[in-house]
């Protein structure tokens, strides 16, 4: 494993200003074999021929514990507000477990929405790749585990660019071509944080002027009809489609669906790409913590890691995963996307933390931009 | 369960206002077991109202109706034991004929319900539909099966609201033909309202006719009809010439009358009473054109010109203008006599018997327009 | 308030329930009527204090009768707002052009085939909208069934003809018939239709067809009896179809969301991201009860000016 | 083209219908498809994959099981209810009326948003946890209101002399209500009722805002799967529904009709 | 834009064919400008179907129609200068009174639409409820208000599809004196169906007898009731006392018949041609009850039984049994003399000139049950 950069060093900023605790609920696991658990759209192995999901129905097998697995992350904020009434009510959310961005865990640790993990009951947990030990927004990794990691950059389809290739984020905005089909993405990190780089900012130390540039380069190819649509998750059908002809993508969507569309082209942009990982939270309330736990150690073994690795395309957060797929599949194993190189490293970044009040502002700003 | 009472229909002082309006008007009536009852008056007189009330459909707000010894004023309409043939059949649409029929006998638990509302259907001639629904039958064959619905149940009383309003003439006539016959055969009491004065007529045993809410005359068809006692019931009953006259003397039994100069008789028992000043009725069926030859002697005459000739095929009726005038109605049935041309002068004759009087306080268009504009 | 006037109610039976008992009404009322208090109006209620309020999700909200939430609300998102209105009143428009034929066809021309027609209309109901809305996608897509159609009859040229026509009229941006604020309007105006036609053609299937024939009799053309006759006649039904389309299609966000894009955002989609994205419930909620205020505002003066005080 | 101005109508009629029924037909289509990916939008090639096995992918069938629930007892619940209602706003004059009447139309004219998100803050407050029975009040709630008004239409044009005949015929208000009153509503409530269900089985706004990860109801299966690309499955339940409620309908229609017809 | 034509109208061997159904045979006839013609018959015998192609709200299966010179068998109804009084009156529901009237004007582009449409109202008395809308107006005013809206644009032909129908018998009674003032005075052609013979009988210059889709008879109103040409027309049109004959001889003026071995004489004339059998047909207002000391030289006389006696009011109607067990009915005058009692012997007797006779191939009761149970 050589995710040599830690991408989450600079994600958290207040998060460590944990006050409030969230609350534990009556663990239920022993008597309910069950887990429920939300994740985002396409980012767990599935047979393609029985739509059958593998590692789920090992681990079932394994323990008896039925997992209910539902793809109802499609983006963080919406995710956010839906669970968030019921976390601030201190109810049930029905839900074991989930998987968040950083910034997001962040924000469940700072409102107390989240536990903290036995990791007695996840052994596993020393497979973690040691560049994602040591993270600002979960000092300690009491709270999250890694679920995946991967880059922000630029997806195209070929059939719907006439052929042509999209490489930068210049491109992506202001091409006449792709006029009215290009999506961007609702997570703002990486949508204002591909458009900051492209303007030659760093998006470790970028300042509110930075910002409101990125905002207002954004607003301008919006107002020209460049801009289809903000997504989340759901870019990944118009664009095999070729409704959307062009792109902000995350990593292993594009290789997957290039399994199906071969012609479909990624670029991680030359002025930079954003890294990012999605974490196993368990929260507030939870009704089978206990099992989620197992759950978690069971993705931590490097081979099950490898098997889900293998078909969602993203990159490994457990150690010893590549060494098992470069036997098993070579071409996964080789692939940059997935097993980045130092070169493909330097070029991807990490969102800087914000404080509450930034998040607040900056939010505002580029909600107004997606939902107006 | 509707209690079995039996007795004469009466009516006690029976008024119902409606907010501030009177509709019916302290009314007081016997209709005894047994007999065709018939209600005429113009439209919005207050005789469904009446019907409503002795149905139970509606309060009186003063007076009380019974049947036999029976207080009945407070029932509800399904603890009495009174049907009504509704002016518009009111049947059943999700049920069927039979259904229709039988729907009273069933709430009364009656057993052999079917073959009770079957035996009423052929009453009606109507057994072979029992299984249609009604909006398949013909306005005449609803109705008959209205009629059924209500008289299967052998009320004390079977109220019929205009039963043969929506029907043609002929369809009418035949109708009337078997209400009569069933009510002879069954021998109930039938309340028969109808804006109809010859079906009043020929089917009633007393007619009542009613204005404004109040009764203003109640006896059998003939002396309703031949001795009116108000304008209003000459005039709505049929047509009637009314001559302004004034009592110039008695004498014995005929008293002495002059109108508008003519002098003419009339017998002194038909007097309305008090005042010289009177209403001269005659019927334009009693009044005969008579021939240059003709024998006036008793008759009362009076001459005038034929202003309209029409041929109503049993009868043909003349207009005869007076030297005053107004124009006189007569009536002449077609037996083949030669009549009276249009243009010509006639002599016009009735016998004194034959005319009656009326108090002359009275309007003498009651009555005439039988429903007012609005 | 246009709705007080639904009444209809036979002169003799309210007469006869005063007597019998007053309570009696109010018993059948209370359930249905306590339902949507609790569930209807206390929301709305708390919905309207929470529009006035202060604060954020995470420090909580204080009540502050902050009206100005209402004029930066609007004064941001009032595009939005007046393009939800065009939207839905070109779909409803559009829905009465469409509807308004299909419901006197299957009223008076449909023969023995009219109930299958009627059920014909109300079976997509039962198949989830979402799903027929992106079949949308199917059919309109670049690669979609009309392009492929249009391909393999040869009339692709009559296809962007229409599409050529439908970028001078502003309604598509590019040679995209998909997500545009064309496919918004043809998503909401098929979505709607139905809640059209019902009312139409029971308006229209009661119609005295003597009275057109009357019409005719009276030296009026076919036309001047639809104008002078039948339109008039049908107006309740009008009424009543447009209500039942342009209300919710004003709020709706389902068809903005598949079928349109960043330049069709309607007001719908702002206050479910507000509330669903954002979090800033006081904008949200002055967002909704905008909205319903323009809604009943234009239901009303809309109902007077049609001069039918029934409602559906 | 005199024939084409006498079949105007009928031309516009059917190219309507089409327009109505399009969607529908793409549904059944694709519903034989096998997709090259994973995506279900470009035809393929015929295959019965999804109709043999429909439930194969998770969760489907489950949430169209828990909307045909909430559909069912949303729209008795609402029958009920909204006949009622209706009744004593059809026959009945009291105080507060029109009040009554205002606020059944207010839902009507409340969009879906405002109504979901308003009730989500009313169950947080009231601390009811969001999940079947949430939905169900919503959907009842909503329901409610086209319940009320198809009835009432039909409460308002029964004629009241029949309720009147009844009596005279000997029938108590009871057996008035239950042998002419209610049967003769029967077939608005029946359409009242159908209409509800409709809408609730169609539901997503309202029902999202209302619902937890354990009460995924069918148009927020859709809406999920539709993020990540829909299985041909969803086909299948798009064209049983429409099919089921077409012969479902139409055999109600053949046999009402056969059995007036052997009545005449 | 309807043409101004104007002249006889004029169907010309038309027929109208429903699927396999023959609504209207074959018919011919010509109604003169400005006549008031009636069309008689029985409940679905194809009178308003031939008003409709008239009218051109139906097209004639075979066959064509003209108003004088112009061939109006393919024009549009629109294009026609024909107007309706249709039966259930199809009154503008959303339009005033006024609107109403002026509607056709005013699709005809007539510029003082408002002063010609306010003449028609005052022609009916109706100028005073002008701003109201048809609901709030009485049927006998909607009645009128339909008769203004047709006559105010002076059509060539005013079709009337009996307008009366719903009438009670005053307002009735009423309408028909309007109806054939409004057609004196404006001259138009109306055709006029109705139920109601006396109806068609006093207001028609010439009645045409239709049944089964074909015409029956076509005459005035007199020599259609004195000398019916068929038992349908005999019986439809009033009541008839049909007696079976056998012609005896003939001797001059006369023939001999023999009823039931009583014998009887009849003009020559009156014979229906060849065959010794015939119907004797005899009205019941031309039958006398004589007395004992009557003169009945000349007269043909019957003995029997009076079985019923009903008063109509104008009238008294016998039912008198023959030996040979029929029923003759008989009609007498109410003019105040004294008549027959129930059950008493009596003797009848007409004026044999009085008496018509039929092809007795014919059946007796054909045109009594008008409307035949589905
Ligand atoms: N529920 C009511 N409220 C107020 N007034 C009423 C009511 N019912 C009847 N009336 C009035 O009472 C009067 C008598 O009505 P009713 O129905 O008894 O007349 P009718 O003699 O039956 O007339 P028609 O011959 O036209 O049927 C009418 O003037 C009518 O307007
Ligand atoms: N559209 C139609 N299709 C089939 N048959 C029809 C149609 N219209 C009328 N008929 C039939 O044609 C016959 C004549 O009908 P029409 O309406 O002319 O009768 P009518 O003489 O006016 O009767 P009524 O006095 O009852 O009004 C009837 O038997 C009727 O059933
Ligand atoms: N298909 C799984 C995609 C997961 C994307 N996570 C989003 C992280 C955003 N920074
Ligand atoms: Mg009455
Ligand atoms: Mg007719």
């Amino acid at each position: 494993g050589s995710a040599g950069k830690n991408p989450s060093t600079g994600a958290g900023g207040s998060g460590t200003a944990a006050a409030k605790t969230a609350a534990a609920a009556q663990d239920m696991s022993d008597t309910e074999k069950v887990i429920n658990w939300s994740n985002w759209p396409a980012y767990i192995d599935v047979d393609d021929k029985t739509k059958a999901r593998p590692t789920l129905e090992a681990f079932t097998k394994a323990t008896g514990i039925k997992v209910n697995y539902t793809e109802d992350y499609n983006d963080n904020d919406e995710f956010y507000a839906k669970v968030r009434p019921l976390l601030e009510a201190g109810s049930d959310t029905g839900r074991d477990v989930w998987c968040s961005t950083d910034w997001m865990v962040a924000r469940l640790i700072r409102n107390g929405y989240v536990q903290k993990l036995d990791m007695a009951n996840i052994p596993n947990h020393v497979n973690l790749q040691d560049s994602l030990k040591q993270v600002t927004f979960d000092p300690g990794r009491q709270y999250s585990l890694p679920w995946q990691s991967g880059f922000a950059g630029i997806a195209f389809n070929p059939k719907a660019t006439g052929g042509k290739k999209v490489e930068s984020v210049d491109q992506l905005l202001t091409d006449p071509s792709l006029k009215g089909k290009v999506t961007l993405l609702t997570e703002m990190r990486d949508t204002v944080g591909l458009v900051l780089m492209a303007m030659g900012k760093k998006i470790e130390s970028f300042t509110d002027a930075d910002f409101d540039a990125a905002m207002a380069e954004l607003q301008k190819a919006k107002d020209a009809g460049q801009i289809k649509g903000f997504t989340g998750n759901d870019y990944t059908k118009p664009l095999a489609s070729g409704d959307t002809a062009a792109c902000f993508a995350w990593t292993g969507d594009v290789v997957q669906l290039r399994a199906d569309n071969p012609s479909l082209g990624y670029a991680l942009p030359q002025t930079g790409c954003t890294l990012w990982s999605d974490n196993f939270v368990i929260p507030a309330l939870a009704k089978h913590k206990k099992n989620a736990e197992r759950l978690i150690n069971y993705y931590y073994d490097p081979k099950v890691m490898a098997q889900v690795v293998d078909y969602v395309n993203y990159i490994s957060v457990v150690k010893g995963a590549q060494a098992i797929l470069a036997k098993q599949d070579p071409s996964v194993s080789s692939n940059e996307l997935i097993f980045p190189s130092a070169e493909t490293l330097s070029r991807a970044h990490v969102f800087r933390g914000l404080t509450a009040e930034e998040e607040t502002k900056y939010n505002k700003k580029f909600q107004a931009l997606v939902t107006g | 369960m509707a209690e079995r009472t039996s007795g004469d229909l009466v009516l006690s002082a029976v008024t119902k206002t409606y907010d501030t309006f009177t509709a019916v008007d302290n009314i007081d009536l016997t209709i005894p077991q047994g007999s065709f009852f018939a209600l005429l008056g113009p439209s919005g007189c207050g005789k469904t109202t009446t019907l409503r009330m002795v149905a139970g459909l509606e309060q009186p707000t003063v007076g009380s109706i019974s049947i036999g010894a029976r207080d009945i004023t407070a029932t509800k309409p399904y603890q009495r034991n009174v049907n009504t043939v509704f002016q518009n059949y009111a049947l059943f649409p999700h049920l069927d004929i039979l259904e229709n029929v039988a729907f009273g006998l069933k709430r009364r638990g009656v057993r052999d319900w079917k073959a009770k509302a079957m035996e009423a259907l052929e009453l009606v001639e109507l057994a072979q539909v029992a299984r249609k629904k009604p909006t398949q039958l013909s306005g005449g064959m609803q109705q008959r099966v209205a009629l059924a619905r209500a008289v299967v149940n052998r009320p004390d009383v079977l109220l019929l609201d205009e039963p043969l309003g929506a029907l043609d003439l002929k369809l009418r006539r035949q109708m009337q033909i078997e209400l009569k016959r069933i009510q002879q055969e069954v021998g109930l009491t039938f309340v028969h309202v109808t804006h109809d004065q010859e079906e009043a007529m020929t089917m009633a045993d007393t007619i009542a006719v009613m204005n404004a809410g109040r009764l203003q005359q109640v006896g059998d068809p003939g002396t309703l009809y031949e001795k009116p006692q108000s304008t209003f019931a000459a005039n709505f009953l049929g047509q009637s010439n009314l001559l302004r006259a004034t009592v110039s003397g008695v004498s014995g039994e005929m008293a002495s009358l002059d109108v508008h100069g003519i002098p003419m008789a009339l017998p002194a028992s038909s007097l309305p009473g008090s005042g010289a000043e009177l209403w001269l009725g005659i019927r334009p069926e009693k009044v005969r054109l008579l021939g240059d030859s003709s024998d006036t002697t008793g008759l009362n005459t009076l001459k005038g010109e034929v202003t309209d000739v029409s041929f109503l095929g049993v009868a043909t009726q003349y207009l005869v203008a007076m030297p005053w005038g107004r124009e006189l109605t007569v009536v002449q049935q077609n037996d083949g006599m030669p009549r009276a041309a249009l243009g010509t002068n006639v002599t016009l004759g009735w016998v004194p018997e034959n005319s009656f009087a009326l108090d002359a306080s009275q309007d003498a268009d009651a009555g005439v327009d039988s429903v007012e504009d609005e | 308030m246009a709705v007080s006037t639904l009444t209809g109610a036979p002169v003799t039976a309210p007469r006869r329930a005063r007597r019998r008992g007053a309570a009696v009404p109010y018993l059948l009322l209370i359930p249905g009527m306590l339902w949507l208090v609790v569930f209807f109006v206390l929301p709305m209620i708390s919905l309207g204090s929470q529009s006035l309020q202060t604060g954020d999700v995470d420090n909580g909200y204080t009540m502050t009768w902050n009206f100005a939430t209402y004029v930066d609300a609007l004064s941001t998102y009032w595009p939005q707002m007046l393009r939800s209105l065009v939207y839905a009143g070109v779909a409803t428009l559009a829905t009465l052009a469409l509807g308004y034929p299909l419901a006197w066809f299957i009223a008076h021309r449909s023969g023995k085939y009219k109930n299958f027609l009627l059920v014909l209309v109300i079976a997509p109901f039962f198949t989830s909208f979402l799903i027929r809305t992106l079949a949308w996608q199917t059919i309109l897509g670049d690669q979609g069934l009309l392009a492929e159609v249009a391909l393999r009859t040869h009339t692709s040229w009559l296809l962007s003809g229409f599409k050529e026509a439908l970028k001078t009229v502003g309604l598509i941006n590019n040679d995209q018939l998909l997500f545009s604020p064309f496919a918004v309007i043809c998503g909401l105006t098929y979505n709607f239709l139905p809640f059209m036609v019902l009312p139409l053609y029971s308006n229209l299937e009661r119609l005295d067809h003597r009275l057109v024939e009357a019409a005719g009799d009276l030296y009026a053309s076919p036309f001047q009896a639809f104008r002078r006759v039948i339109w008039p006649l049908s107006l309740p039904g009008v009424v009543a179809g447009t209500l039942l389309t342009f209300i919710p299609a004003t709020g709706d966000y389902i068809n903005s969301v598949l079928l349109g894009s960043t330049r069709t955002v309607m007001i719908g989609q702002v206050i479910d991201a507000q509330f669903l994205r954002v979090l800033d419930y006081p904008t949200a909620a002055a967002l909704s009860f905008i909205l319903m205020l323009v809604i009943v505002a234009l239901v009303v003066t809309y109902v007077r000016r049609a001069g039918t005080e029934e409602l559906v | 083209m005199a024939w084409l101005r006498r079949n105007l109508v009928i031309i516009i009629g059917i190219l309507v219908m089409v327009y109505i029924l399009l969607p529908n037909l793409v549904v059944i289509v694709f519903s034989f498809n096998k997709p090259v990916g994973r995506y279900n939008y470009q035809w393929n090639e015929f295959s019965l994959d999804a109709w043999t096995n429909v439930c194969g992918v998770p969760g489907m069938c489950q949430s169209v099981g828990l909307s045909l629930q909430i559909g069912l007892i949303a729209s008795l619940t609402a029958a009920v209810l909204g006949t009622m209602v209706a009744f004593a706003l059809g026959r009945y004059r009291f105080r507060g009326r029109s009040g009554t009447n205002l606020l059944i139309f207010l839902p009507m004219a409340t969009p879906e948003v405002v109504m979901g998100s308003s009730l989500l803050t009313l169950f947080i407050a009231m601390g009811i946890p969001t999940g079947r029975t949430t939905i169900l009040i919503a959907h009842i709630m909503f329901c409610l209101s086209f319940v009320i008004v198809t009835v009432k239409a039909r409460v308002a044009s029964l004629d009241p002399r029949l309720e009147q005949a009844a009596a005279d015929l000997y029938a108590n208000e009871l057996q008035t209500f239950l042998k002419v009153t209610f049967p003769l509503v029967l077939p608005g409530i029946a359409a009242g009722a159908l209409l509800a269900f409709s809408l609730s089985f169609d539901d997503y706004i309202i029902t999202n805002f209302n619902a937890s990860p354990s009460s995924v109801t069918f148009p927020m299966y859709v809406w999920g799967a539709a993020q990540r690309g829909t299985p041909v499955q969803i086909n299948v339940i798009g064209t049983v529904m429409f099919l089921g409620a077409l012969v479902v309908v139409v055999t109600g229609q053949l046999l009402s009709g056969r059995r007036s017809r052997r009545v005449a």
